[in-house]
């Protein structure tokens, strides 16, 4: 699974620095995000995973009073080039949220939603093909196929959360940016959605954000540990967890309690 | 609740400039407070005069035609029995274009050639053919025909037809082919004489004379209808056309001459004088010789004075109420 | 005492009721108000309310029925021969003088009840100006309606002062601990909101009376099946008219459509370009300038049809126009009235839409971005879908208003009613009919005139109509997606 | 979920292009929308100030009259009642031979007639001296300098509206008149400035237009708009938490939401007919208030308001109502500390709509009487304002429209100069306050 | 810690039914919720657990097409008896819901509203102590002491729901429900609402519903298993987790990952 990491960086951020107004929540960020590997951005609330996430398909666009400095490369292009279409990027680069936010549509215009934009299928029947393989991946398949035309906004929390994973995994993006996706899932889902993440590791990269340490030592083979808006380490997800070289992730490590 | 104090009147937007000139006068030379004018048309006026007595309704209906025995009924149902009815003078309706194109001079008939929807050639009656003037009299410019008259909510288009449409109609000799045709229905004929084309030559207008006035200056062929008021106040913008060769003005029409014209009226509670404060006065100083009569403010703006004027000081003096043929 | 000191006698017994009502409850709660079922302001609003509302309600009501009473009185004493009405309006006006008269020292309170000599230069004195001479009998009917007057308002006195003081006491023995003050005095808020909603259908009950009779009358004289099923509007001074509604409807519609056509899609586009792309600044000056559109009185854009966009569409279509074709003969037109109605309209869809739009989460904006959608996709397909209900309301309102508007169809539509596809015909539409049929010269008891009020009716009926359905598709369409 | 093309992000694939270009387009779309509309507001209101700007100014002739007592007092003894006998034609005669005494003055010759050279001063001219004389009797005899206003051909002359070729077929003035007008403003007896009674006078008659002014109405607009807003607003608001937090989804609400929409769509003039029997015949309302006018305009104005007040209401999140029943607020607390406070911008929205329709609203107050000449003093309380009959500001330039004498075209415009700057007084309020509120959460 | 169930009951339901319309959400559920104990409700997303916990403080009346049946009795008396008032109830029985809620009012207002509301403090002072002390039990006092008249809504995920929890609190309920409380909040943040929870079991009942196994097994005392709309199991947390009697419970348990 360990590869050379030199060689196959798909994202490399340098000297990334954050604002909103005049909060600095990302000081002076540097990480290389390898391909085909799953990373975990771990910390305390409040540490700027979130906002380091959504600097990564410049989702923090949207938000007015946040600036972004730095270089943030993907396969050595800078996202942040004035030649780059962010909604381009973005259909490379999906993202799936912390709060489950279907739209106000049926099920299934939720996941052929992506596909539709982008224009992935070619008929009908490719589309039906790709919602359901979608939805299968996102082990939310058994649960809804008998009401695909039902609305998205009457499943229940861990249902919508599946559902928003389905909707991103349908657009094929190369990475997959994933804020806390499992926060609102029952235990089976979550093995679940991990499995996904496993097998989506064999063709892209996935960058997530999770607070249960637990899950970044199950899934990632990567993890960074951001404090205050600082990288404080990054590294081999075993070699993090288990010999730990700065003394605040340690003591994060250690002030866990399961 | 107090008492009301001020006479309250309703009606006619002909008579509202006219009722309006004598209460603001009456206003100034009483310690009254100045009569309230509503407009909102004569039939208006007189469904609220016909409501009922009492402080909630109007002391004096205006109106541009005399109230008719339908509207006295409700009127007596009502309760409102003595009524005084009052002649002010008289409207003169004429026809006017836009000031420095051609001059006219009409006649009834050319008026039923222009706009009936059909005309009688050749002892047939057929759908109107006419495009310009001169299609319908030779003597007239080759102007196209496009005329502003008053639509169906104005009592003006009742004078048009019966005085300018039906004469014409007879004149030309189409009613008698009318009543053929009918088996001597007089009513058919008389309305389809009143029948207009429907091409968007004739244009009815419900708006007012100002309206009028804005399609004739945003339309140069257009003729059309005014009230003689109107007319003396934008003699920058209209020029007045003659009607079987008589211009119409103030004496003209005084005098008889020029046929178009209307009696214009207002009609008074009797039960309500003495009990409204200034009622009578008010109805007093309107048909004053120095108001009303040939040299006062009203004939000043454009109100044909009435002739007789001193019958209907007395009437008024007398409190003398209209008989209700029940 | 007069109403207006004994209300505000009233309102301090009331204001002090509030006071004694937060004291009691704290009492009872010995000082500690976290033993109170709800909080002391609850219990000072409940005996506030306790009191207030029963006395205004007997004052308004004593207000009403006093005079009336006293007047029957009146009447009675005066058995009058004219309308009875006239002369009490006359016996009212004395004696409501007489009482300025003695307020003012002109008379003192016992001539005020003594005959009175020249009252109405008496009268004329203190500003009060009577009509005619006092005839002995009226003067006598207003003095002893004016005696009965101040007995009434003396029994009234002590009458809402009791109630007051029974309620006040009433309020306070209900105060312990365990009283829920804050369920009272929401149950009456909650009556006062349900009064407030009931409200609507009076008036639709108000609009119905106002109109019925006229309307039955109507059919009364004129035939049902020509105005419901009748291919002509012709109405006409000497009778026999032919009065349908089918050709007003179709004007309706026609014009109504074409405002729509304009205004939907430029207020809808102006509402999400002020709410999707515009600055704060933009949208703080944008949308506030826009809704000025809503405010320019109608007569104004009616005008505007008559001048400038009438014969600008003439210069075009017309003969001898830009386009050398002869569409159009007059500047009045369908399209001259729709297109001015539209940008009367755009407001209304603008605005509403635009805080509808501003509502929607940014979630979900979020959620379709992150997935590569542009900002036009995320509006057209996700923003747009989330705040439809809101926008047909909208679309819904601007309708009403088109189909409402008169001045504007007046002076850009014209007067003629006739069946046309013709958008560059002159038509007119059931709204200005009624206008002008209400405010014409016609005889007011004949069809002419009454097929305002079966117009009216008749209109009133189809726009409910219209609601119900549009109402279920809104209903179906949002249980789907909610 | 096929192998990904490796694109580059530095060129735009052919799809984007497209995407972007709709983007770009359907941004355009929503600017020229917003352009449009902007654009026929600027031609609306150059057209209206173009207009109407010229009524504030108005032409002035300052003149001495003698108050002869032998015409107004005849026998000296100050009698009121006497003195009122003597009515403004009399007065007429002492405006002649003011004139005269002016022309001498500045040595002007003229050939007119008395009555003619008279004839350039307003017809209100009479009536403002004999209003005077009445209230200072006093000065019976002497001879006081007066400011009047000028005919309003006269100040069409020196606004350039009536020139000698307009004039030709006009009875009211003549040539010679206006030459006299031209050496009575070289002598500075004429002068136009700036004319404060059209923002605060009431109407006045078609035969003088140059006396007309706005205030009288203004007030009742005034009143108007307070009878809406404080039964408009509560009442909408009210009506809509009912319908939108309480109400039981039965058949009765769905009857009461029915209604309310479809009141949107009944023609402003059917409410007239509903104020006439029910406010006016049926409740004993006095004819052509303002209180009616205001009731009227709120029954019309309601629907505006519940429509755009339920819209937002259900536009707040449930979870914040969630939120405040969980820590034990009762349903009427969550909504009046957190639901309309966060609603409050749409209120707002639908309060301003609906107040500028009821203020540009004239239909139905035809039918209750506020239409027509209504000349009546300006308010002096509050009841007075709700009760007394009055006018009202669109009804006001709806009648002047209406007007023969081209001198009211000018009015009415003005007249809508004055409705836009109240309007726009009035919206300022509410957007002010409805930034107050405004965020996106 | 344990002591005798019968003598300690707080809220017992019995034959709890709830209806959403036609969907059967809860069947027959029984049980019987201890004072001064942590319960945990666990089970598979959209098995009923966030509509069982809404019914214990009636926050299900809010929902038209939801119908409770059957008996929930707190301390002995009905809570869906008529003369029971909802809004009582509800300040005696707290809630925290799943997705963090914070009104958009300051971070203290946000605080002091139900004291405010339910008069339980004397005056400012008392006031602002209420509201330090409620702040500093959920954990979140040091972040936000400086910005107290700062937004609620402005706070990261795992801050707001800690303000929420800081909210609930402050009421000072008897029995305090949290929906997944901690789903948003990361470990550290977690343990010290844990402690909170813990410290809370001193003097009131808390129901919990989580999707995390172990936050289940080290605050609760006593664990309600839920399936499909059943209360499969319910007792002792460690019994449960070791030795469960259900076949379904165990599948669930074993099912888990971490
Ligand atoms: N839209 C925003 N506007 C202003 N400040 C923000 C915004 N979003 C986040 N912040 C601030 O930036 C900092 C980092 O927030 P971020 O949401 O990235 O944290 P996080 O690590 O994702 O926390 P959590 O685990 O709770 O989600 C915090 O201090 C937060 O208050
Ligand atoms: N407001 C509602 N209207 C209709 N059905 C609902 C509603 N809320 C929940 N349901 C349904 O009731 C069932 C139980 O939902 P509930 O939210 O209680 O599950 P849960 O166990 O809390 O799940 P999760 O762990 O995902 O939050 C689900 O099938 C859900 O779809
Ligand atoms: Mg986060
Ligand atoms: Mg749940
Ligand atoms: O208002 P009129 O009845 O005179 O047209």
């Amino acid at each position: 699974m360990k590869e050379n990491a030199m060689d196959n960086i798909k994202i490399s951020a340098k000297n990334v620095q954050v604002y909103y107004a005049d909060n600095h929540a990302i000081k002076d960020v540097n990480v290389e995000i390898e391909d085909k590997t799953v990373t975990a951005f771990i910390g305390p609330s409040g540490c700027g995973k979130s906002t380091f996430l959504r600097c990564l398909n410049r989702m923090n666009d949207t938000i007015d009073i946040c600036r972004v400095e730095g270089d943030i490369l993907i396969e050595g292009e800078d996202i942040y080039d004035r030649r780059v279409d962010p909604v381009q990027l973005r259909a490379k680069v999906g993202m799936v949220f912390q709060k489950p936010n279907p739209f106000p549509k049926s099920i299934y215009d939720n996941v052929a939603y992506g596909p539709r934009i982008h224009g992935l299928a070619r008929g009908k029947a490719d589309l039906d093909e790709i919602v359901e393989k979608s939805l299968r991946s996102a082990a939310i398949w058994d649960e809804v196929k008998d009401r695909l035309d039902a609305p998205g906004t009457g499943l229940s929390g861990g249902q919508q959360q599946r559902l928003c994973i389905a909707r991103a995994v349908a657009t094929a993006p190369e990475v997959l940016l994933m804020d806390e996706p499992c926060s609102a899932l029952d235990p089976i889902a979550t093995a679940q959605v991990e499995e996904l993440i496993d097998e989506l590791r064999q063709n892209f990269a996935v960058v997530i954000v999770t607070h249960s340490m637990q899950q970044a030592a199950r899934v990632s083979q990567k993890t960074a540990f951001f404090h205050l808006g600082n990288l404080v380490e990054y590294g081999e997800t075993n070699q993090i967890f288990t010999k730990p070289s700065d003394p605040r992730t340690e003591s994060y490590i250690t002030g866990r309690i399961g | 609740a107090s008492a009301r104090d001020q006479v309250q009147i309703a009606g006619s937007s002909t008579v509202l400039p006219y009722a309006s000139i004598v209460a603001e006068a009456f206003g100034e030379n009483f310690d009254y407070p100045t009569p309230v004018v509503e407009s909102g048309g004569s039939s208006a006026g007189l469904k609220r005069f016909c409501e009922g007595l009492g402080e909630n309704t109007i002391d004096i209906a205006n109106a541009s035609r005399q109230i008719k025995e339908s509207e006295l009924k409700i009127c007596s149902a009502n309760g409102v029995t003595d009524i005084i009815e009052v002649r002010i003078g008289y409207d003169g309706i004429v026809f006017a274009s836009e000031k420095g194109g051609n001059s006219f001079a009409f006649t009834a008939s050319d008026w039923f050639l222009a706009l009936s929807d059909q005309i009688l050639v050749d002892g047939a009656m057929i759908d109107n053919p006419n495009t310009t003037w001169n299609d319908v009299n030779a003597d007239m410019p080759a102007q196209k025909l496009q005329a502003f008259i008053p639509g169906t909510k104005h009592g003006t288009r009742e004078v048009f037809e019966d005085k300018v449409l039906l004469a014409g109609c007879e004149e030309t000799g189409a009613f008698d082919a009318l009543m053929a045709a009918n088996g001597g229905d007089k009513g058919a004929a008389e309305k389809a004489c009143i029948t207009l084309r429907t091409d968007g030559v004739s244009v009815d207008i419900d708006g007012d004379y100002t309206e009028t006035l804005a399609r004739i200056e945003s339309n140069k062929d257009g003729i059309g209808v005014f009230g003689l008021a109107f007319y003396e106040n934008n003699t920058d913008k209209l020029q007045v056309a003659t009607m079987a060769d008589i211009v119409p003005s103030v004496e003209s029409i005084s005098s008889g001459e020029y046929p178009v014209s209307r009696p214009l009226y207002f009609y008074l509670k009797q039960a309500h004088i003495g009990v409204i404060p200034g009622l009578k006065d008010f109805a007093e100083f309107f048909v004053l010789d120095e108001i009303a009569g040939e040299d006062g403010p009203l004939a000043e703006y454009g109100l044909v004075a009435d002739p007789e004027l001193e019958v209907t000081q007395e009437i008024i003096a007398d409190e003398q109420t209209i008989d209700i043929a029940m | 005492m007069s109403a207006f000191w004994l209300t505000i006698t009233v309102l301090i017994l009331s204001a002090f009721g509030a006071y004694a009502g937060r004291a009691q409850s704290l009492r009872v709660a010995g000082g500690d108000a976290r033993k109170l079922h709800s909080l002391p302001k609850y219990y000072s609003s409940f005996v506030a309310l306790g009191v207030l509302i029963p006395c205004l309600f007997v004052l308004v009501i004593w207000l009403f029925a006093q005079p009336k009473l006293i007047e029957r009185g009146a009447e009675q004493m005066l058995n009058a021969s004219s309308e009875p009405s006239l002369v009490m309006s006359d016996v009212r006006r004395v004696a409501d003088g007489l009482g300025v008269a003695v307020a003012q020292g002109a008379l003192s309170e016992t001539e005020a009840h003594a005959p009175i000599e020249n009252l109405r230069d008496v009268l004329g004195g203190v500003g009060v100006a009577l009509g005619n001479e006092v005839t002995p009998d009226v003067l006598s009917a207003a003095q002893g309606m004016r005696a009965q007057e101040q007995r009434g308002n003396q029994f009234r006195m002590f009458a809402v002062l009791g109630l007051a003081a029974l309620t006040l006491v009433f309020g306070l023995s209900r105060i312990t601990p365990e009283f829920r003050a804050r369920n009272a005095v929401e149950r009456v808020v909650l009556a006062l909101l349900i009064t407030a909603a009931s409200l609507a259908i009076l008036t639709t009950v108000g609009i119905v009376l106002s109109m019925i009779f006229e309307t039955r009358n109507f059919f009364g004289l004129h035939s049902w099946k020509d105005f419901f099923f009748g291919v002509k509007w012709a109405p006409n001074f000497r009778g026999d008219s032919e009065l349908s509604i089918l050709p007003l409807l179709w004007g309706t519609i026609y014009i109504s459509l074409i405002a729509l056509l304009v205004s939907v899609p430029i207020g809808l586009f102006a509402a999400i370009y002020l709410s999707e792309y515009a600055g704060p600044k933009t949208r703080g000056v944008a949308k506030p300038l826009l809704e000025i559109l809503a405010g320019i009185p109608t007569i104004v854009y009616g005008l505007f049809a008559l001048l400038t966009i009438g014969p600008l569409l003439l210069n075009t279509f017309g003969s001898g126009g830009l386009l050398g074709v002869e569409w159009m003969s007059g500047a009045t037109a369908v399209l001259t009235a729709g297109l001015v109605m539209g940008i009367m309209l755009i407001p209304f869809v603008s605005s509403l839409s635009d805080d509808i739009i501003n509502a929607v989460p940014q979630a979900m904006r979020d959620g379709s971005l992150g997935l590569g959608a542009t900002k036009s996709e995320t509006i057209r397909q996700v923003v747009i879908p989330a705040a439809l209900p809101g926008i047909v309301g909208a679309i819904l309102l601007a309708a009403s208003r088109a189909i409402g508007e008169t001045m504007i169809v007046v002076l850009g539509a014209g007067a003629i009613a006739k069946f046309s596809a013709n958008p560059l015909d002159a038509m007119t539409t059931i709204t200005t009919r009624i206008v002008s049929q209400l405010t014409g010269d016609g005889d007011f008891a004949s069809p002419e005139t009454l097929v305002a009020f079966a117009l009216g009716l008749t209109l009133f009926v189809l726009t409910l109509g219209l609601n119900i359905i549009a109402l279920y598709i809104v209903r179906k369409y949002r249980e789907q997606y909610e | 979920m096929s192998d990904p093309v490796k694109t580059s992000l530095l060129t735009l694939d052919a799809r984007t292009k497209k995407r972007n270009a709709a983007e770009t387009r359907f941004r355009m779309y929503g600017l020229a929308a917003i352009g449009a509309g902007l654009a026929m507001l600027v031609l609306l209101l150059v057209t209206i100030f173009g207009n109407g700007l010229g009524a504030f100014q108005q032409t002035f002739v300052t003149l001495n009259v003698p108050l002869l007592e032998s015409k107004l007092d005849k026998k000296g003894e100050r009698d009121l009642a006497k003195i009122k006998k003597v009515s403004t034609f009399g007065y007429a005669q002492l405006l002649s031979q003011a004139m005269e005494d002016a022309l001498a003055e500045n040595g002007i010759d003229s050939d007119l007639k008395a009555k003619k050279q008279a004839a350039l001063l307003s017809k209100s001219a009479a009536a403002d001296l004999r209003n005077f004389v009445i209230s200072n009797t006093d000065k019976i005899g002497e001879t006081v300098e007066f400011t009047f206003l000028a005919n309003s051909r006269v100040d069409g002359y020196l606004k350039n509206r009536v020139t000698r070729e307009s004039i030709a077929d006009d009875k009211s003035i003549n040539a010679e008149q206006l030459d006299l007008v031209d050496e009575l403003v070289a002598a500075g007896v004429i002068k136009k400035r700036f004319n404060i009674s059209f923002i605060t006078g009431a109407d006045a008659s078609d035969q003088r237009p140059e006396a007309a002014g706005m205030g009288v109405a203004m007030m009742g607009s005034f009143f108007m708009m307070l009878v809406v807003l404080a039964l408009a607003l509560p009442i909408g608001v009210a009506a809509s938490i009912y319908l939108e937090e309480f109400a039981p989804k039965n058949w009765i609400t769905d009857i009461i939401e029915v209604n309310i929409s479809n009141l949107a769509a009944v023609p402003s003039i059917v409410f007239g007919i509903l104020g006439l029997a029910v406010f006016i015949n049926y409740m004993h309302l006095p004819q052509s208030a303002p209180l009616v006018g205001g009731l009227v305009l709120t029954l019309m104005t309601l629907p505006t308001i519940i429509i755009s007040t339920r819209a937002s209401l259900k536009s707040v999140p449930p979870s914040i109502r969630d939120a405040a029943l969980g820590v034990g607020a009762s349903k009427m607390q969550s909504v009046f500390h957190h639901v309309l406070p966060l609603a409050a911008p749409g209120i707002l929205t639908g309060t301003i709509i609906g107040l500028a329709q009821a203020l540009g609203e004239t239909a139905p107050l035809l039918l209750i009487g506020m239409i027509g000449f209504i000349a009546s003093n300006a308010p002096d309380s509050v009841a007075s304002g709700l009760l007394d009959p009055n006018s009202a500001m669109p009804a006001q330039i709806y009648e002047w429209a209406k007007r023969a004498d081209p001198a009211f075209y000018e009015r009415a415009w003005g007249g809508i100069i004055i409705l836009l700057a109240f309007l726009i007084t009035m919206n300022t309020i509410a957007v002010l306050l409805r930034r107050r509120f405004e965020r996106r959460w």
